[in-house]
Parts: structure tokens; C-alpha cells; sequence
């Protein structure tokens, strides 16, 4: 499959993200779009790290063992950090829903004054 | 790139035919299970049980499933409708999924060609299990939640952090396992273990607390805080009838078939006939395997026996405890099981 | 057409619906069960890419883990599409074109880089996703992140103990 | 502290160990008993088919007595009536005609006799009451109905068959009285 598609389909999946971050209000779902823009990133490096193991191979068949691994294991660690980013994210917005009872960001500028 | 004509048709046949035949078995099995339930239940009470429809009421499971189907259906009308009929079928397929990589027994010759007893042989199989088995908490919690009922809600909630907790043991339990044999393969664990020994003698402690996870995964008593009758009005399919509760019911038996399939394939060598060297008799052919399967099947009525003993022996515990018991017990139990059987290897190897 | 590539057209387009429909819903519980899909679609991308370690991952650690506190934080709020506040529809509209306006400009930064669009990502072969392979590296030569990443998790969850708890 | 029984154990509140807090023992010996019912004699009673006997003291519903001539004993005196404190029964008298003397023993007899099954609590005090020996408790309880009219149940629910006409029946009605069928047809 040509690389540029997986390019556009994880960019438009970004995008996707983006948007969500942009025009809804309720925290979870906001973290819920960062959690798909980090997929959609993962899937570009997964399609990425095909493509040079793909390259790879065409040149040299020994060298091409580990090739690309390294992008595969970026992957790994990014769903690490998500994962220990969920779990603080998610206590503080617990947190901040016991303390306003919403989980409305716009309850959240309080510091602004 | 495969084209499509170039697939293997037989093939695909054949693994059609196998996914019926299991997907089949498994609902009849899990059929049998509520007749065997309630006879051991009464058995171990000091009473005989149904023996009402048919001889020995063996036709009983029949006579619950048509009741179940001529019930009236009942949707809450504050109820979220998708997500009410998703529930029960969702909590259905997460059962059904987890038998794809069991291997129910050796290879058969049929119409001269070799036909594997596994839908599939895939290199990542106790993680398939695993994956599936944390998406089963799926059909609890939009049952739960979707029924618009605070016990419900509850109950779902319950389950949901109970499933986490135990599934954190489970794995580290597996852990142990998986070092020595160094391959997530079931078919690959079962053949290692009809070379030497069953997994259970080097591996006792693994498997219990993996046994205890698996009756907290299948929401087994002492473990089903989640549909506790007495606290919760049934936990919660407690807004379900009819053939909606039936599934979220039979769901519970099928994961609990498979979940003994799991542990007997794992730890009880699966398909493996118990003091018999099957390399000896290979020219038993057919017969072999079907002697496999039948081996495999007796493991698991075993532990389903165990399941249904223990269920009505042990009472239910109290959420604290129950969190106790997978925070501070099991999981630092699994931990020093795991470093201990890495520093064995090692010595070992040395 | 091939069977992977009806399956990758079926999967990207599954893929994009579901996003949307995560933006769309009122539901916060709805918007939950979409990304799940969206988290789906992705691992089928990762089977068609061979990469079975991290399609079983993923689906461990994103459907079965961290979806699930999603679901169990929602629920736990009783949120529904009725508590949901909503932005006034300027600012929905500007978010809309702002987006419109990212994507267009990594569509164009794609089709103008020449030499990558020749590339083509090996679907169905090359092992490097095999949990064998990946295992050897991650613990030999990413040991220290692998380590470090442990130590994170483990601050993330005494973090989220501390902040969750009642003073 | 006095014990009635030697087998009494005061509660012991030690925090547990270790090993006691994972359970494991105790759920052994646990699984031991039910497992040891597993083979026990089951206790079951088919009921239809088999029935268990009342115990010798069983206060089941009242039939009225006859004599062995098979006249009816009571003489409508109502102490049974005045002894029961539920007030469950009533009775209206008539006077013996001539050429009734096979049917009633005494001068006078219980024109009407109605027992109210819902408010009877079945004390016996009326057995205990009667003089003639007239009102009996059997061993059989009062079968359920759809309403309360079936409830009350009159002089010929109460009746048992006469020993001269229906010798069978009344063999029978010492036994079990089969009011179920009389009463729900």
C-alpha cells in the first residue's frame, strides 16, 4: 500500500483530533481526542517503520532484520505514556468534577484572575 | 498481496466448518453447564434437583431456554435502546471469541487432508486471550449503564474495577509461565508439555492465583460482587428479560467453559492423555486425536466441577476484601512467583 | 482489488466514520464506544502491516485499559447528552475550518514531497512486528527506556493514588 | 460465663495472618463438607408421587364425627363455637323430626355448621371442647382455592361419609379427607 496513503489517513485522523480539542468543552472528551491524535501517530510510525524495513530489505537482505523495529517499539512506549497519562489525567479530572461538579473546561479559568 | 482467487478455498472451508462445530459445542456445553449447575447445587444441599423433564431432567436446560424465549421482552422506556440490546450481545461475542485460539486437540486426517483442531494458530495466543478477555467487561458496563438503574449502574461499576484488578494478577501470574516456555503459542505450550511435564508441577502457585482470577474474570462466586443477588437485585442484568438475560446468563457459562479450557490447556497439559506417550502410537491416527479431544474435554468438566464446588462452598466476599485480595495478595504472591522462577531459570542455565 | 486492499479501504474508512461520530455525539458514553471502534479499526490497520504485538497491545492497553476508565469515570459522573455543555456555534465553526485548514496543509505537504510518495509500506510480510523480534530489542538496546518507562508508571499511579484520594 | 454446651467457642478477634487472610485452608476445609454432601443421602421427597406422613400431633382441618350407626353426632350446643378464638365457626340448630333418628343422634342438630378456613388458626380447641366428641382435627390441611367463598366451608365439606352407605369413603376419609376435590370443581 503507497505510504502516502497511511499518511493522509493518520493526518486526517489528527485532524480529527484536533478538532474535537477545539470545539467541544467537556474535558474527557478533549482528553479522549488527544488519545486519538497519539494513535493516529502511532499508525503513521507503524506504517513508517513497514515502509523502512520494505526499503530496507530491497537494498541489503542481511542488515534488514531490525530494520524499522525501532519505530514499532516508539509505538510501545508512546501507549505507555498514555496509558500513565490517562490514569493522572483521569484522577485530576475526578478531582476537579468533585470540587465544580462539571467537567466543563470553561469552570477551569479560575487561575486567569 | 493475496488475491482473491488465490485464496485457499478449503481451507477456508474447513476453518468455517471447525468455528461451527466449536462455536456449536460450546453453546451446548454451556447449556449442560446450567443443568449441571443446579444438580450440584442440589446434590451438595442434600437434594436430587430437577429430574422432572426427561429422564434424570435432561431435557431441563431445554425447557429453561424455551421459557427464556416466550418471556416477555421488556425495554425500560428510560433505557438507552442501542446500547440495552448491545450489551447482552456484545457480552455474548467476547465469550464466543476467546475459543479461536484454544486447540481443542491434535491433527486428523479427513478425505486425505490434515486438519488442525485450532481455528487459529496465531503466535500472540495467550495475549489474543487476555485482549479479549478485558473487552468482556464491555457488555457488563453498557448493561449496566444503559438500563438506567442506579443498582444496575453500581453493579456494573463493581465489575468493571473488580475484571481490572484481577486481570493485573492474572497476567503477572502468566507471567512465570510464559519464562519457561518461551512461546505464547497455546499449541506450541501443549506441545512442550506433552514432552515433559505438565506445566501445573513447575508452576503451582501460578496456577492458582491464576485460578483464583479466573473465577473473578468469569464473575464466579466468591467473586460476583457484580451481580450480587441480596445487595444489588441481581447486579446488573437486573433491568433484562427475556432472551436479552438469557444471553448476558449463558455468556457467563460459555466464559467460564472457556476460561477451564484455557487453565486445562496452560497448566494441565491440554489436549495431552495423562501417562501415555502419544509419540509411541502414531499410527493410532484418528483415533489419537479423538482420544485427545476426549482427554481435553473430561480436564474441563473437571474444572468446571471445581467452578460450581466452589461456588457453592465459599461465600461472597465483601468488595474490600475482594480488592485486598487482588491488590495485596495476588499481585505481590504473582510478583515473587515471577522472580523466583526467573531466578530458577537462570540458575539452571548457569 | 486484493482482499488487503478492500480491507485497508474498509478499515481507513471505518476508521475516519468513527472519529467523526466520536466529535458528533452528545453522549459522552456514545463518544467513548465510538473511539473503542476508532481503536479497532487501527489494530486491523496493524494486522494488515503485520505488527501483531502492537495490534494485540493496543487493543490490551487502549480498548481494555484505558477506554474502560474512560467509561468508568463517565459513568461514576453520570454524565449524558443532557449534563453536556456545548459551545456556541462560532467557535464550533472556526474549530471546523481551523481543522479543515491543518489537514489541508499536511495533504499538500504529502503530495508535494516527491520522493516519498514512491514508498510503499509492506503489507502482510516482513516479521519485524513479531513479538520475538521486538522482544530481542526492547531488552537489549532499549532496556533503559524500557526501565524508565516502569518507573513512570509507577510515579503515574501513586500520582493518580495521591491526587484521587480524599484530603 | 455459663455455656448451655460444651461445643460453644468465644469470638476470637487476633487480626489475622498472613496466611489465614488468603483464605486458602479454611476454603479447603469448606470444600471438604460440601463435598462429603455431595454423597450423602439425599433428603428429597418427591411430592406427588411420595408423601410424607403427618406427625401423630398434626392439627389439620376439622371433619364433623358420626357415630357407627352413621348418625351425625353434634347437637349444635356451640361450645366448639364460644371455645374458638379465632370465631372462625358458626352453627344454626334445628330440632329432630320423628323419623329422623337414623340421621341424628341427638334431639337437636346442626341445621348449618360453616367453619371459616381463612380465620381458623387451627388451635384444636374446638375438639378439646366438644362434649359429643363431634368435631374432629384430621391429618390433611386445608387445600387452596381461587376465592374465599371456598373458604368457608359448610356442613357437607365437613361431613365424613357415612360408615352404613359408603363404607369405602369412610375408610378412606379416616385416612386423608380429599376436600380438594369436592371443593374446587
Amino acid at each position: 500500500m503507497p505510504i502516502q496513503y497511511y499518511i493522509i489517513l493518520a493526518s486526517a485522523l489528527f485532524c480529527i483530533g484536533v478538532v474535537g480539542v477545539l470545539i467541544r468543552r467537556n474535558a474527557i472528551i478533549i482528553f479522549m481526542c488527544i488519545e486519538l491524535m497519539l494513535n493516529s501517530v502511532n499508525l503513521m510510525l507503524v506504517a513508517f517503520s513497514k515502509m523502512h524495513y520494505g526499503l530496507g530489505s530491497a537494498d541489503n537482505k542481511i542488515v534488514a532484520v531490525n530494520i524499522g523495529t525501532d519505530a514499532q517499539l516508539f509505538v510501545f512506549f508512546i501507549m505507555v505514556v498514555a496509558a500513565a497519562e490517562v490514569s493522572v489525567g483521569l484522577a485530576i479530572i475526578v478531582m476537579m468534577y468533585r470540587n465544580v461538579h462539571s467537567t466543563d473546561v470553561n469552570f477551569l479559568n479560575r487561575l486567569k484572575n | 498481496m493475496i488475491n482473491l482467487l488465490a485464496i485457499d478455498w478449503l481451507l477456508l472451508l474447513e476453518k468455517l466448518i471447525l468455528i461451527a462445530i466449536v462455536i456449536l459445542a460450546s453453546l451446548f456445553i454451556a447449556m449442560y453447564e446450567t443443568y449441571a449447575e443446579r444438580k450440584i447445587a442440589a446434590f451438595m444441599q442434600d437434594r436430587i434437583g430437577p429430574n422432572r423433564a426427561g429422564p434424570l431432567g435432561i431435557l431441563q436446560p431445554l425447557a429453561d431456554g424455551m421459557k427464556l424465549f416466550f418471556k416477555e421482552e421488556i425495554i425500560p422506556n428510560s433505557s438507552n435502546k442501542i446500547l440495552f440490546v448491545l450489551g447482552p450481545s456484545l457480552a455474548m461475542l467476547t465469550a464466543m471469541m476467546t475459543c479461536a485460539v484454544v486447540p481443542w486437540g491434535g491433527d486428523i486426517n479427513l478425505f486425505g487432508r490434515t486438519i488442525s483442531l485450532q481455528i487459529a494458530d496465531v503466535n500472540i495466543g495467550i495475549l489474543y486471550v487476555f485482549a479479549i478477555v478485558s473487552l468482556g467487561i464491555y457488555g457488563v458496563m453498557i448493561g449496566g449503564w444503559s438500563s438506567n438503574n442506579k443498582y444496575s449502574l453500581l453493579a456494573a461499576l463493581r465489575g468493571a474495577s473488580q475484571v481490572i484488578s484481577y486481570e493485573l494478577a492474572m497476567g503477572l501470574s502468566l507471567i512465570a509461565l510464559l519464562m519457561m516456555s518461551g512461546s505464547l503459542s497455546l499449541k506450541t505450550i501443549v506441545a512442550q508439555q506433552m514432552q515433559t511435564h505438565w506445566n501445573v508441577l513447575y508452576q503451582p502457585l501460578g496456577f492458582l492465583i491464576f485460578f483464583v482470577c479466573a473465577l473473578a474474570e468469569c464473575n464466579r462466586t466468591p467473586f460476583d460482587l457484580s451481580e450480587a443477588e441480596n445487595e444489588l437485585n441481581m447486579g446488573y442484568h437486573q433491568e433484562y428479560s427475556s432472551m436479552k438475560l438469557g444471553f448476558y446468563l449463558f455468556a457467563e457459562y460459555v466464559n467460564m467453559f472457556i476460561s477451564s479450557a484455557i487453565m486445562a490447556t496452560l497448566f494441565f497439559g491440554g489436549y495431552d492423555i495423562p501417562f501415555f506417550n502419544e509419540s509411541a502410537h502414531t499410527d493410532w491416527g484418528n483415533w489419537l486425536a479423538l482420544l485427545g479431544i476426549a482427554c481435553f474435554m473430561l480436564k474441563i468438566a473437571i474444572f468446571i466441577f471445581l467452578f460450581m464446588w466452589i461456588r457453592w462452598t465459599v461465600p461472597r466476599f465483601r468488595y474490600d476484601q475482594l480488592m485486598n485480595l487482588g491488590w495485596k495478595k495476588l499481585i505481590p504472591l504473582a510478583l515473587a512467583n515471577m522472580l523466583i522462577t526467573g531466578a530458577v531459570i537462570l540458575w539452571l542455565k548457569k | 482489488m486484493t482482499a488487503t486492499e478492500i480491507l485497508f479501504w474498509f478499515l481507513s474508512i471505518l476508521a475516519l466514520f468513527s472519529a467523526l461520530m466520536v466529535l458528533i455525539s452528545k453522549n459522552p458514553v456514545h463518544s467513548v464506544l465510538w473511539l473503542i471502534v476508532v481503536f479497532f479499526a487501527i489494530s486491523g490497520h496493524y494486522i494488515l502491516l503485520n505488527a501483531q504485538f502492537l495490534t494485540i497491545v493496543n487493543l490490551i492497553v487502549y480498548a481494555g485499559a484505558i477506554m474502560v476508565l474512560f467509561l468508568f469515570v463517565i459513568m461514576l459522573m453520570n454524565l449524558n447528552s443532557n449534563t453536556e455543555p456545548q459551545r456556541n456555534s462560532l467557535i464550533k465553526l472556526a474549530g471546523v475550518i481551523g481543522g479543515c485548514l491543518l489537514l489541508t496543509v499536511m495533504v499538500s505537504a504529502v503530495r508535494s514531497a516527491g520522493e516519498v510518495s514512491n514508498n510503499r509500506a509492506l503489507m502482510n510480510e516482513g516479521d519485524i512486528g513479531l513479538i520475538q523480534n521486538l522482544g530481542k530489542i526492547l531488552f537489549t538496546q532499549y532496556v533503559v527506556p524500557f526501565e524508565l518507562s516502569s518507573v513512570l508508571f509507577l510515579s503515574a499511579m501513586v500520582g493518580a493514588v495521591v491526587i484521587g484520594k480524599k484530603e | 460465663m455459663i455455656t448451655l454446651t460444651n461445643r460453644a467457642k468465644p469470638v476470637d478477634r487476633k487480626p489475622m495472618t498472613f496466611l489465614e487472610s488468603i483464605y486458602l485452608w479454611n476454603i479447603f476445609k469448606g470444600m471438604m463438607i460440601t463435598l462429603k454432601h455431595f454423597f450423602k443421602k439425599k433428603v428429597t421427597i418427591q411430592y406427588p408421587e411420595q408423601k410424607r406422613s403427618f406427625s401423630p400431633v398434626f392439627r389439620g382441618v376439622q371433619i364433623l364425627n358420626r357415630d357407627e350407626e352413621g348418625r351425625e353426632r353434634c347437637t349444635a350446643c356451640g361450645l366448639c363455637a364460644l371455645a374458638c378464638p379465632a370465631e372462625a365457626i358458626t352453627m344454626e340448630a334445628a330440632e329432630r323430626m320423628p323419623g329422623e333418628e337414623t340421621l341424628y343422634r341427638e334431639e337437636k342438630y346442626a341445621a348449618k355448621y360453616e367453619i371459616n378456613m381463612l380465620r381458623c388458626i387451627f388451635c384444636g380447641f374446638c375438639e378439646e371442647a366438644c362434649p359429643k366428641d363431634a368435631i374432629y382435627l384430621s391429618e390433611t390441611f386445608a387445600p387452596a382455592a381461587y376465592n374465599r367463598k371456598n373458604f368457608i366451608y359448610n356442613k357437607q365439606d365437613l361431613l365424613i361419609p357415612d360408615p352404613k352407605t359408603q363404607p369405602e369413603e369412610f375408610a378412606q376419609a379416616q385416612g386423608l379427607r380429599e376436600l380438594s376435590k369436592k371443593k374446587n370443581n
